[in-house]
């Protein structure tokens, strides 16, 4: 399968670009020379039937796999030479939550925004919580979390995180109604202050500015 | 009819235990019987110690050494018998669900564990002027050394469990397999040959010690029980306290009202 | 820096958050000491032998068991991938992780050696070279299972297959460290297996972190 | 039987182990009920804090 | 009976998956007990003395390692609440899975005992002592273990703590399977130790499915 | 009791109840005093905001969990008193797969056959595969299933399950716009030949004869 999408940019800022993609896992081929290009303050949807290979093309272009053939820029420059700078710019959140059963959901947040090398005060990391419904529940371990309430510690992250690219795997799965309503909000907002997002997501997104990639 | 009448009258009866089994019914009169079993600790205790260092005659044979008996037994025997009473609280709150039951198991624990250790600690400091070594690998060492781990597994395990019914079942399975030591420790001496003392104290035989020797070590062990049984309950109390603290009745305790 | 600590202040928060998990590795160790004279028989003499082997072999599998919680609860719920994708270099991040270990693992074990050690009878100053050669040699048990537990990173079965690994790269520790205390006991010097200990220490230090970090990126991947 | 106080403290040469047990025996006992001590009032002042934040959440609120 | 089957089968099959895991109990207990003699020392008779008790605590460890995986996995991806959910009784899943737990990692160690004993310089009629000890004595040991495994199901640690509780529990099997081979050594009588670890795990197969049956379900709720 | 004097009707009429059911978790209250009934050939989709206590009633339904008061019947009868019997009617689809990783997705469904005490041959398991779009792979581990595949390996699971009673937590998470139909569609036809069906999700479900619970 072949496919080439990119969003036309205005001003020449944050460019994240996939070039010639190509990832094989197992004997299948999933996907070849796939070009995409998403810059500032659009929205990339990457579409698909099951196991099409959207959790794969995610993973490529984090770095966390390699691709077969091809290469990933972020702002002309190879993801792979320099993943340091190109990490200090990402947000990425896969089918897994990644969070400390352990820990509580402020624990949590404050844990990663250490590694992240975020500042995070109390306050904000409260308040964080606090916009996803979480009030109350701070100082619950993980893991009497709801499955709901577990993403929303995710999003508490993402808000806290001052990431310009998110890369979303699915991000709607087990919220509710509001909850989706809330994140939709919260890649508006993020977008329109020059981000980029890349998403997964079997239903619609209403998002302005959001390009679709079938695969 | 009869039938009737029988299971209904055995029934209030019932009822009035599982009454004072209620943590709210029995959080008050255990405040009420803390300070007499306190005084009777030290009643008991005072007598005691009297007895083993003023009246009780020097050893023939191991000198004024000896007198570590005093305390060394009746830790020894504590450590088995808080055993027994806790696993038999465990079972029965496994039996029939009883919270309270559950809550004395885990206050008894801890004691039970530091009943233990003071059995091997006196008996090290023992062993070396009379074995010249403080340990050997002796049965009953060995056992009791056993039991120190099953009093410290039970409360790793009730600690690293958070949901508090999940832990008062898993702790009582454990509890309840163990209750195999105790026999272990008490009989070692009988089945295998070692280097321990056998029991001197026995209920057929003549008491092979001196009498008086007897009657110290008998008031000690009646001033530990009495303790233990006080620390137990201002323990329980602690726990009631923790695990119900969402309760209405807790929040009308006078001790908790600001 | 600050991630090194919030790295190695995570570890210990999640452990401190199970009380017990503190002290288990520590009751492995004293369980194990104490189930060889149980096998072995309680002959004064022929334990005092084994000691220093028996103690040491304790201590291995006391590091060893607690290895598997280096980084395979972060790497099944995703953290680790996290981790990487942190703009931290790997090698921070494994390095905080070993520290963290060897503070609940390896520590605690010196500390408690002595008491080990007079169950099976050894005199003060053979406790004393005991303890020396823990704290050079536990360190190294930590850093050497590092790789270990990295390459064994979601392979089913993994804990044993670790063990495999690891415990052929640990036979030297154990020869120069049991050695050690052995040599005192006979009277020999034993300035040369302090040296080699603390070269094996160096270098470990110098060089493990690396390769762990390698191997947690290819398990990611 | 006691000769002098010294004699009682030197114990027929098994000061160390006499007293070390009885010693052990006294500081364990004694630390118990102090360690209990401190649970409950812990608490118990856990509760009372509850107690008035509630009360402030009921003033604010009415 | 079916179900029993069905959950041996599938036990084994997880483990064949994975061929390093059917192996890697085998190699631990050969790894062990290779480690005696280098931290120890290469005397023969010293060696012969502590056989039995060194062979039989390699293989207490070795069993403990495997055991996590008897409830652990299947508890962490629900597949255990399956379990439960299906009309079969909790007790006879338990049991094939204590089976399957000792064809992996009880009875490769009976088998591989003579080529260790023989490390040790034991005679055959040393080694086919050792062998029925442990034919008698692992079987126990598998079925205490999961009482354990059943009990640390989901606690965090667990695996440390599981040996902690678990080891106690095996000290009755380790003084008579090891007093056997020594007693033997020496020309003593040793019926009675065979009897007693043959009461030992009658009563253990008696007690023991119903014990850990009851804390599984006590783990999913 | 010792009489007791059955009248289940000939008709084959299941019920699934729940009377006066109260779930506590921590120290808070989720709901009190819950009744619930469903009839053969009949749907309840429970409903509620992310924590609400959807994923603990229906833990509360299958007997995994016990109500701190109240109980549940199946036909009359407690399902505490003879478990067995009502597992063999019952399947439960939880927020985990509950699939072995290192078994293929046709040794999975064997397996889980062989425990429920179902007679299934390979073809009818292949079978059921197929219809759910996992062709050519019924022979991959699932671990190299992606996240929608997973899934779909339940949905083969529940179709050769003979159980009468489906309580399903979320089963549409993770399902492609096709999938969703297909299982739409398994359900529909459940509940057409006589079945029960308990289900939570975040969107509307098309279904007839569907109640929805408001938690
Ligand atoms: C760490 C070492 C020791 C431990 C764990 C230990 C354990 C015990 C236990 C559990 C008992 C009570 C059992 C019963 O009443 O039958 C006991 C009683 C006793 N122990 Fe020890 N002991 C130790 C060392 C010693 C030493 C070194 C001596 C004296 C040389 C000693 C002398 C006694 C005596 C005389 C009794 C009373 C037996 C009786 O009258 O029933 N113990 N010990
Ligand atoms: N130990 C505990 N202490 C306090 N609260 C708890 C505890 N365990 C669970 N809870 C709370 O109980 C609720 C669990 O709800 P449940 O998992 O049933 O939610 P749900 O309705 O399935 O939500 P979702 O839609 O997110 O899956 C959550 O609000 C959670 O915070
Ligand atoms: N080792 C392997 N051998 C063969 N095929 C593999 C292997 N690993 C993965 N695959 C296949 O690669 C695809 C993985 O796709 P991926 O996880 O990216 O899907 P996806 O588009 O995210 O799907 P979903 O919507 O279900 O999450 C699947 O079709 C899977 O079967
Ligand atoms: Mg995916
Ligand atoms: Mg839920």
């Amino acid at each position: 399968m072949t496919a080439n999408i990119s969003t036309t940019s205005s001003k020449n800022d944050l460019v994240l670009e996939g070039r010639g993609l190509r990832c094989v896992r197992g004997e299948r081929q999933l996907f070849t020379d796939l070009n995409i290009r998403i810059t500032s303050g659009n929205c990339l949807h990457v579409r698909g039937e099951n196991g099409v290979g959207k959790t794969s093309l995610l993973r490529l272009l984090t770095g966390l796999s390699k691709p077969e053939s091809g290469e990933v820029f972020w702002c002309d420059h190879s993801i792979a030479i320099d993943p340091a700078t190109y990490h200090r710019e990402l947000l990425f959140l896969g089918h897994r939550d990644a969070l400390k059963e352990d820990l509580t959901a402020l624990e949590n947040l404050q844990m990663y925004a250490a590694l992240d090398d975020v500042a995070l005060s109390q306050e904000q990391a409260l308040a964080a919580l606090w916009r996803f419904g979480l009030r109350g529940r701070e100082n619950l371990s993980v893991n009497c979390l709801s499955a709901g309430q577990k993403r929303r510690v995710l999003m508490a992250r993402m808000l806290t995180r001052q990431a310009k690219l998110w890369i979303l795997d699915e991000p709607f799965n087990a919220l509710d109604i509001e909850a989706v309503h809330e994140l939709r909000n919260l890649i508006i907002e993020h977008i329109a202050s020059g981000g980029l997002v890349v998403l997964t997501s079997h239903q619609e997104v209403h998002i302005p500015n959001v390009q679709v990639l079938e695969l | 009819m009869n039938q009737v009448n029988n299971s209904s009258f055995s029934n209030s009866r019932l009822i009035n235990w599982f009454k004072l089994s209620s943590p709210s019914a029995f959080y008050p009169l255990a405040g009420k019987l803390i300070p007499i079993f306190w005084a009777l600790a030290a009643i008991f205790g005072l007598a005691g110690l009297w007895i083993s260092f003023f009246v009780a005659p020097v050893d023939a044979v191991q000198g004024q050494g000896y007198r570590i008996i005093f305390v060394h037994v009746p830790a020894s025997w504590m450590s088995m018998f808080l055993y027994l009473v806790m696993a038999a609280w465990a079972g029965l709150g496994l039996v029939f669900n009883t919270r309270l039951s559950a809550m004395m198991a885990q206050a008894l624990a801890p004691i039970g564990a530091w009943m233990a250790f003071l059995s091997l600690w006196t008996g090290a400091f023992w062993g070396k002027p009379m074995w010249g070594a403080w340990w050997v690998w002796d049965a009953r060492l060995t056992s009791e050394l056993i039991l120190l781990f099953l009093y410290l597994g039970f409360i790793a395990l009730q600690a690293s469990i958070d949901n508090p019914r999940r832990a008062d079942k898993a702790g009582a399975i454990l509890a309840l397999v163990g209750v195999v030591n105790v026999p272990i420790i008490y009989f070692s001496v009988k089945w295998w040959n070692t280097l321990h003392q056998g029991a001197s104290v026995s209920l057929t035989k003549a008491p092979a010690m001196a009498q008086t020797m007897l009657w110290g070590m008998l008031l000690m062990a009646l001033c530990f029980w009495m303790y233990s049984i006080a620390v137990g309950l201002m323990r329980v109390r602690a726990i009631i306290l923790e695990r119900e603290a969402h309760t209405d009745w807790v929040r009308q305790l006078s001790e908790v009202k600001n | 820096m600050r991630a090194l600590l919030a790295i190695i202040r995570r570890d210990l928060l999640l452990v401190m958050r199970r009380k017990s998990e503190v002290l288990t590795a520590l009751f492995f160790f004293v369980v194990v000491t104490s189930l060889f004279p149980l096998g072995i028989g309680a002959d004064a003499a022929l334990l005092r032998k084994i000691a220093p082997g028996v103690i040491w072999v304790a201590a291995l599998l006391a590091t060893l068991l607690g290895l598997h919680r280096m980084f395979a609860a972060d790497y099944q719920d995703g953290a680790l991938e996290q981790m990487a994708l942190s703009p931290q270099p790997m090698v921070l991040l494994v390095a905080g992780k070993i520290i963290a270990h060897w503070m609940v693992c390896g520590l605690p074990l010196v500390l408690l050696a002595p008491i080990i050690g007079i169950q099976f009878d050894l005199d003060a100053n053979s406790l004393s070279v005991l303890m020396a050669t823990l704290l050079l040699g536990t360190p190294v048990l930590s850093l050497l299972g590092s790789i270990g537990a990295a390459l064994t990173l979601g392979v089913r079965g993994g804990s044993v297959l670790m063990s495999l690994l690891i415990l052929p790269l640990y036979i030297p520790v154990l020869i120069f460290g049991a050695g050690a205390v052995y040599a005192n006991s006979v009277g020999l010097d034993i300035s040369g297996h302090f040296s080699l200990l603390s070269a094996l220490l160096i270098l470990a230090l110098a060089f493990v972190p690396w390769v762990s970090a390698a191997a947690v990126k290819i398990a990611i991947e | 039987m006691w000769n002098s106080p010294a004699e009682f403290f030197a114990m027929g040469g098994y000061a160390l182990y006499v007293w070390s047990s009885f010693g052990a025996c006294a500081l364990v006992l004694l630390f118990e009920p102090l360690a209990v001590r401190a649970r409950f009032k812990a608490i118990v002042q856990r509760l009372k804090q509850e107690q008035l934040a509630e009360q402030f959440d009921r003033e604010s609120g009415k």
